[in-house]
């Protein structure tokens, strides 16, 4: 299937968009999900860095099952305050 | 009593939500822009939220202070996009019958805020800019990149 | 910095005393009258100062915090006279960079405030009055007398 | 000697006055003189509650010593906040 990934602040700009197209297979986990967006934008966030996602504006640990349709959005780390 | 907004934050206002003539105590912060970051003078800020994300979680942290510590009267307002130097970027106030309760509640409060809600801060300099990964966070601009809580 | 005063305290004028452009975090404390002591209605109190003592002790506990905490702007105002039910009797107002300083010295200095500073509350019932011996100390009206700290 | 001591709050109710005289002897201490205000006025504190004593306005230890002049205060439990 094939997500939009909404992205913001540093990982938009890193992107250059507000939303990338990932195609995952059907019963992919977040995991699967950010593994693909690592290959799609190796410089999105280094290795050591885990890529946290928010699925249906909520966190989503990383063997959550996406489902088509979802609302995936990645999260850089917060700096609210 | 959760806020998200462009607007100038008016404290005054977002306190007296919290007042009640039950309550003994009232502890409010305001977080405030500062003018610099190691030295370099930050011309202004512009925070960037996911905006449906960060309300549900405004009002989650919220609600885990109201139930920690006994609280009925929590109010947080956030603000969002460019906040000058010296203004106000956060205000949580909180009204409780007795201090300890709310210095707590409001400290802890802030610390949650800082730590899950899709929220992001970039500091303008002269000379450019640099989303900030993390409050007190040892973060040099030159390796400006993200960083896992 | 410190004020003792007849006059109705205003939170936003002593909170802006603490505003600098390199602080990031201002907390405040308001201190309001409750509108009952253990299910008793309370009408309005009475707050009488030693008052050169009081503000010398303000003025120490002011000091005290900016010293402990390594801040520089500490606010303090505490009325006296009658105050009315829902009205703000003390203001603590902290500035400092890091919120975590900012809260331990706001809560402190309320403590401390409570514990050092000669000035006494009488809350005023329909029926009679008391003298408060101190915060949250089990105290009947009954046995209405002193009590040490 | 002579000294006049203020009474502030609770104890200046109990004593109905805001000011008492007190007479102590030349170098008597603020415990002698907690003594010499309890016989004046033994209603004024239960006997195991402490007297507070401010000369010249702070708190003053039960061996300091008192001089003509000094500004002597009662201070009942505080209670200010």
């Amino acid at each position: 299937m094939e997500l939009n990934v909404r992205l913001f602040a540093l990982y938009r700009e890193r992107a250059g968009a507000n939303t990338i197209s990932v195609a995952v297979n059907d019963g992919a986990t977040v995991a699967d999900l950010t593994a693909e967006v690592r290959r799609q934008l190796p410089n999105l966030a280094p290795p050591e860095v885990n890529i946290v996602v928010a699925v249906n504006a909520d966190y989503a640990a990383p063997d959550v099952i996406l489902k088509p349709g979802d609302d995936v959005c990645l999260i850089p780390p917060v700096s609210g305050g | 009593m959760i806020e998200l907004t462009h607007d100038a934050l008016d404290p005054e206002k977002i306190t007296a939500k919290v007042y009640r003539d039950t309550n003994g105590a009232v502890v409010t912060f305001l977080g405030t822009t500062r003018d610099n970051f190691e030295g370099k003078q930050v011309l202004t800020l512009e925070y960037e939220a996911f905006d449906e994300m960060a309300i549900k979680k405004l009002e989650e942290v919220r609600q885990e202070m109201m139930a920690e510590f006994g609280l009925e009267q929590v109010a947080i307002s956030h603000r969002v996009g460019t906040v000058g130097i010296g203004e106000i970027s956060l205000v949580v106030a909180i009204g409780s019958p007795h201090r300890k309760e709310a210095f707590y509640a409001c400290h802890k409060a802030v610390d949650r805020i800082k730590e899950v809600v899709p929220i992001w801060k970039k500091e303008v300099y002269q000379d450019g800019s640099r989303w900030v990964a993390c409050e007190d966070h040892e973060f040099s601009p030159a390796e400006s990149h993200g960083h896992a809580h």
